[in-house]
């Protein structure tokens, strides 16, 4: 059969599901109503069900299956991979994850657990300086300006490529001051994270408590920045119900055609 | 690999962090007292669960999205204090979570606790459960759980994404008196707007301590803060190290890499202040850059925000 | 070792060809030796239980310490021979790291059957119990056996060379249409609408908390007003004619020092030199953390897992 | 929640301070409902003042030789069509416009590269409908997908060393209807390295940049788009000069609409008129103003619902202070 699957007709039915899916969660809002409790369980059952299926589809089949039972060469003349027996040995392994609904053994669930535990905390260990490492770094920036001729940085538009390198290359008092700021900021929150020592001296305390304030400008920026991003997708998804399904496809579907 | 292209600097770095941790620990089991600073999020927990067992609901308890990890067990292992108190009470709690692997965990150690408690017949396996592993999914399952259970406190800990607000205002929404902790940052300000208590940043890591006064955990956070004040004093040497530089010591020669067996070979130039890339810091973070004299390294090179949390 | 680094044909005592009866042999004894092994793990005595987790967890990260501690070639290819045994380690901790991510993930998945268990003993439960919300647990059950069997079938009728564009040009009624309503139709529009949701409630958050209480409240409403300001284009366009009309037009030096109070200016300072920073600081002491936890899971040291 | 229960009577402040959720819901709901049909009817523009980093992409984008090929890297979901679709939607437009030939692929989730395809498709129906009517832009003539990488970080490794092998194995149905490797399509028969591309384009709202710029942030001008979110981080990457232009979510895409529809004068000045070739030109006759700038006003109300609520809020605080006292 040739229908496929941009069909016009196929198409309307799914986005008038989108819609009547986009406002029957909306009621949520209003109060929990037994719409929404439907669509949840809906929606968790469908969750469940596509995570069961991308598990083989996605994760197991060619991860696990492929690297068991091994691949026939697509090409002729090309190799063919060898199967590795010795993967079954993860469903016994796995399974005695499954003891941990029965009281006797369920010990043993920690067994594969542990592994897995060791394996995460391991890798964290090992990536832990290729991501902070570079941060601390970035965070060194010289305070003292290299050029006190002027206060801030000049202008670079219509300048040689060289004049502007050595512009960059300067620090200028402007600079210097920012970067001081920067350094003055980290320490401060770094000082608010020390939980072992009860700052006796008034500078310390003054420092922490201000590490707190400056947190709350970092806090309110990503609030900022954020806002966005969500407003963003609640006008799409209003631009979806109002304009594409009730005044562009719907009409088109009653029109017929 | 990173060995290679950091020099010993990294090693170096992490194995002292590491004696830190190791020595304060031992230093605390021989039983030395250690203090620690209040942390107000966490002495509200009591009021939370003594306020929910007032009004006979149940007490909340999710670890966002944390799958089974550092993070996860964390959030874990606090859940298990606030359940201790919970079980003293005889107060129901609900545990939701979005990693099967870390599920496994939470219903062993919550199991711990009632036996550990006496009461192992108090104890509801529904009661930790899996709602799903799809983001969206799993803030649908849990809203509704919240706002049809009424839960009278809820504690919101752990790898928390977009979906963190959708849970604290629902559960605000009910007036539930809240506790939160991300180790998202983007989601901190978040729960702020919306929690009555938010432990800050690293605070998640102090709680377990903090709660139970373990000596193993409080001697591991001693050295945590150690390992702050190292880093701090590594930054401001620095610091002071390259300004100096950067302002009074010009750069007098240039290296390259030559030869089949890539030898480095200097020569003097003209001197001209100091490039990022020929600063001292520089060149103990980054041993091969100037990347511009070997390309090979380029792709290894270091990135400041090299890890992919997606903040959505 | 080989077991780790995965070697292509032809056979080794580790591999055997696909399809071929020694493979499966070789498969199904494995199996058996190992459910033998887990039956055998479930009588040895109390005492030497807590030993053999901590072993398991220390080994699982002992092979990433390793790998972290043991001095690696820059670029290593396969093919290369290695000179010495320190190289030798080297090559195939390198070798062998995929097979390991590769074992994560699987073990990782297989759990997976425990989360939907769970899911299944409630709601099975409320089914059975005819609990007041039944009909929406078997809502649940439903959607999930549907979900998943569309998703096989689905799965299954595009597999093979070709299959896929073919099944994409003509799909059959069942498994491709059923399939294509239920994620793009159903799952994706849910997923989107519940993430569009958190519009609402940051509208309502930053009411409540967005009030000039205290001077934290007060510095967190600035910041937050400020980067918002400067989203909006109306707002943004005339602040900045203001400021400009202020600073005179050229590159002058009140220009330019005028220049750096147009609002995006103002909130990239703000971003550079304050929020940065102190989200960077709060890294520090997230990762800090992050490397004690690891170390005391890695040990076996923490309580309330370990032990 | 609202206690008018145990609280009857209420001062006006304390009303100002607990509107309850449901009004403020409600009202959300309405002005971006209306406002959103409003600017769709009468196509309300809300002016935008392009930022340096977006005026840079829009140069690069716009100055790409005609028959050239550019990658467009995407992540765009339907959950995410309100940023990422609508800088998505721009872009192609412009390119197409343009003449570019582009290759398409992603390795966030296999389901991004039908939502691309879906609005190549729409932009086609425009094109076609557009008057005069431009010809529409054709798989494997002037673009091709391949699909979807499971592992993006080592394709793009692979791509920085030998583009050929990365992207070899992929198949493409010519315009003949017969299977080919995409390096012998006219998108791609011209790319040997990984140099001859004129511009590597992820459209996300995930963040992939660190696994990008890393690869081949040194060796194709990337130009990111991504989400308000991920802004202030990938920020960074642009002053470093490792990104050549950066859109911040919506507003980047409503202001690269603008500037197509302005452009950029010999002195870089938006919708100048200065003597001598335009750094970026404009289009001028054409359908610039789209999704996003619909969207723009929406949010512009939106936001401004929102500073007038936190504004109600803190009056209502300061009278029932004055109240107090």
């Amino acid at each position: 059969m040739a229908l496929s699957l941009d069909n016009a007709n196929y198409q309307f039915i799914k986005m008038t599901a989108g819609a009547i899916v986009t406002l029957g969660i909306y009621t949520v809002l209003y109060k929990e109503t037994k719409i929404y409790r439907f669509l949840e369980h809906m929606f968790l059952g469908l969750a469940a069900g596509l995570s069961l299926t991308l598990l083989w589809t996605q994760t197991l089949h060619d991860l696990w299956w492929g690297r068991m039972v091994g691949k026939t060469a697509d090409k002729p003349g090309e190799w063919s991979q060898n199967g590795a027996w010795a993967w079954v040995l993860l469903l016994p392994l796995a399974g005695m994850a499954y003891t941990i609904f029965s009281r006797k053994h369920n010990w043993m669930s920690r067994v594969p657990i542990g592994i897995l535990i060791g394996i995460t905390a391991g890798q964290a260990i090992q990536n832990w300086f290729n991501q902070y490492g570079p941060q601390v770094e970035n965070s060194i920036k010289p305070v003292i300006p290299t050029d006190w001729s002027r206060m801030t940085v000049p202008s670079k538009s219509g300048l040689t490529p060289e004049a502007i390198a050595t512009i960059d290359n300067n620090l200028y008092l402007s600079q210097a001051i920012n970067n001081l700021i920067f350094l003055a900021t980290l320490l401060c929150v770094l000082s608010y994270f020390i939980f072992c020592t009860d700052f006796k001296t008034k500078f310390m305390t003054r420092m922490s408590s201000t590490g707190r304030l400056v947190l709350m400008v970092g806090f309110g920026a990503i609030f900022g920045t954020t806002i966005m991003t969500r407003f963003g997708l609640l006008i799409d998804r209003m631009y979806f119900v109002w304009i594409e399904w009730l005044m562009e496809s719907l009409p088109r579907m009653v029109r017929g055609g | 690999m990173q060995y290679y292209d950091t020099g010993y600097l990294q090693f170096v770095f992490v194995v002292v962090l590491v004696f830190f941790l190791i020595f304060n620990i031992v230093r605390a089991r021989k039983g030395k007292s250690l203090f620690i600073r209040r942390i107000a999020g966490l002495n509200a927990i009591d009021e939370a669960v003594g306020r929910s067992t007032e009004m006979g609901r149940p007490v909340l308890m999710v670890p966002g999205l944390s799958n089974l990890g550092p993070v996860g067990i964390q959030a874990v292992n606090i859940f298990s204090y606030i359940t201790r108190k919970a079980a003293k009470f005889g107060t129901p709690i609900k545990m939701c979570l979005a990693d099967a692997a870390l599920f496994s965990v939470a219903q062993e150690i919550i199991r711990d606790v009632y036996q550990s408690e006496g009461v192992p017949d108090q104890f509801d396996p529904t009661s930790v459960r899996f709602i799903s592993d799809r983001q969206f999914a799993f803030a649908a399952g849990v809203v509704g759980i919240i706002l049809r259970e009424k839960v009278a406190a809820c504690f919101l800990m752990g790898d928390w994404y977009a979906e963190s607000l959708i849970l604290a205002e629902s559960a605000n929404e009910i007036g539930a008196i809240q506790v939160a902790a991300s180790t998202i940052t983007t989601q901190t300000p978040f729960l702020i707007a919306a929690c009555d208590y938010v432990l800050i940043g690293d605070e998640f890591y102090a709680a377990s301590a903090y709660l139970s006064r373990e000596p193993v955990l409080v001697g591991s956070l001693v050295g945590q803060d150690w390992s702050k004040l190292l880093i701090a004093a590594i930054i401001i040497v620095l610091t002071v190290q390259t300004s100096i530089e950067k302002a009074f010591i010009p750069q007098t020669y240039q290296e390259s890499q030559e030869g089949a067996g890539k030898v480095w070979t200097t020569k003097q130039i003209p001197p001209h202040l100091k490039k990022k890339a020929e600063l001292f810091e520089r060149r103990l973070f980054y041993p091969h850059d100037p990347e511009a004299l070997n390309p090979k390294r380029q792709k290894l090179k270091l990135d400041p925000w090299d890890k992919d949390d997606s903040g959505g | 070792m080989n077991l780790l680094a995965q070697l292509a044909p032809p056979n080794t005592f580790w591999t055997a060809h696909n399809g071929s009866t020694l493979l499966w042999v070789e498969i199904i004894v494995a199996f058996l030796l190992g459910c033998g092994v887990v039956f055998g793990l479930a009588y040895i005595p109390k005492e030497l239980r807590k030993p053999i987790i901590v072993t398991a967890t220390f080994l699982g990260g002992f092979y990433f310490v390793l790998q972290y501690m043991w001095p690696q070639a820059q670029d290593y290819t396969k093919t290369e021979v290695p000179r010495n045994s320190v190289e030798s380690v080297s090559f195939w901790l390198q070798s062998s790291l995929p097979t390991v991510t590769n074992f994560n993930q699987v073990l990782t998945g297989l759990l997976l059957g425990l989360g939907i268990a769970s899911l299944l003993r409630v709601h099975i439960g409320r089914v059975v119990k005819k609990h007041q919300d039944w009909p929406y647990s078997l809502t649940l059950v439903i959607s999930m056996v549907v979900m998943t069997v569309f998703g096989y079938w689905d799965w299954y009728s595009k597999l093979g060379p070709g299959a896929e564009k073919a099944t994409l040009a003509n799909p059959q009624i069942f498994p491709n249409f059923g399939w294509n309503f239920l994620f793009e139709g159903l799952f994706i529009n849910l997923d989107a609408v519940m993430y569009s949701m958190i519009a609402f409630f940051i509208f309502s958050a930053a009411y409540r908390s967005f009030r000039l209480r205290s001077a934290e409240a007060t510095v967190l409403l600035g910041t937050a007003v400020l980067v918002m300001l400067s989203l909006m284009g109306g707002v943004l366009v005339g602040w900045d004619r203001v400021v400009d009309a202020l600073g005179g037009s050229g590159h002058g030096a009140v220009a330019t020092f005028m220049g750096n109070f147009r609002l995006g200016n103002i909130k990239d300072w703000v971003q550079n030199y304050v929020q940065s920073p102190s989200i960077r600081a709060i890294e520090f002491g997230l990762a800090i953390g992050l490397l004690a936890m690891s170390l005391r899971l890695w040990l076996g040291i923490e309580k309330g897992i370990n032990g | 929640m609202d206690d008018q229960m145990d609280k009857p009577k209420k001062s006006l402040g304390e009303k100002l301070q607990s509107v309850s959720r449901n009004a403020l819901y409600l009202t959300l709901f309405g002005v971006v409902s209306i406002s959103l049909v409003l600017s769709h009817w009468m196509g309300i523009q809300v002016p935008s003042q392009p930022q340096d980093c977006t005026k840079d992409a829009y140069k690069i984008l716009r100055n790409i030789p005609e028959g050239q090929t550019m990658v467009i890297d995407t992540g765009t979901t339907n959950a995410s069509r309100g940023e990422s679709g609508c800088q998505m939607e721009a872009t192609l437009r412009m390119m197409m416009r343009e003449k570019v030939k582009f290759v398409l692929y992603t390795w966030v989730e296999p389901q991004c590269v039908e939502v691309a395809k879906s609005m190549i498709a729409k932009i086609n129906v425009e094109r076609r409908t557009a008057k005069p009517p431009q010809p529409e832009y054709r798989e494997w003539d002037d673009y091709v997908i391949l699909g979807f990488f499971p592992d993006g970080g080592t394709m793009l490794q692979t791509v920085a060393s030998n583009i050929r092998e990365a992207w070899g194995a992929k198949k493409e149905k010519d315009t003949a209807g017969n299977e080919r490797g995409v390096f012998e399509s006219p998108v791609l028969q011209n790319v040997r390295r990984v140099e001859d591309l004129k511009a590597y384009v992820p459209i996300s709202p995930t963040n992939l940049m660190p696994t990008i710029v890393s690869r081949v942030g040194r060796k194709v001008p990337v130009i990111s788009m991504c989400a308000g979110v991920m802004f202030p981080e990938q920020y960074n990457y642009y002053k470093s000069g490792q990104l050549k232009g950066l859109l911040n979510g919506l507003l980047g895409a409503v202001e690269l609409e603008s500037l197509m529809d302005k452009g950029i004068d010999a002195d870089g000045v938006v919708g100048g008129k200065a003597a001598g070739a335009p750094l970026a030109a404009s289009f001028p006759g054409q359908k610039n103003m789209a999704r996003a700038s619909d969207y723009y006003f929406a949010f512009c109300c939106a936001m401004a619902l929102l500073l007038v609520t936190i504004l109600v809020g803190n009056v209502g605080m300061m009278l029932e202070r004055r109240g107090a006292r």
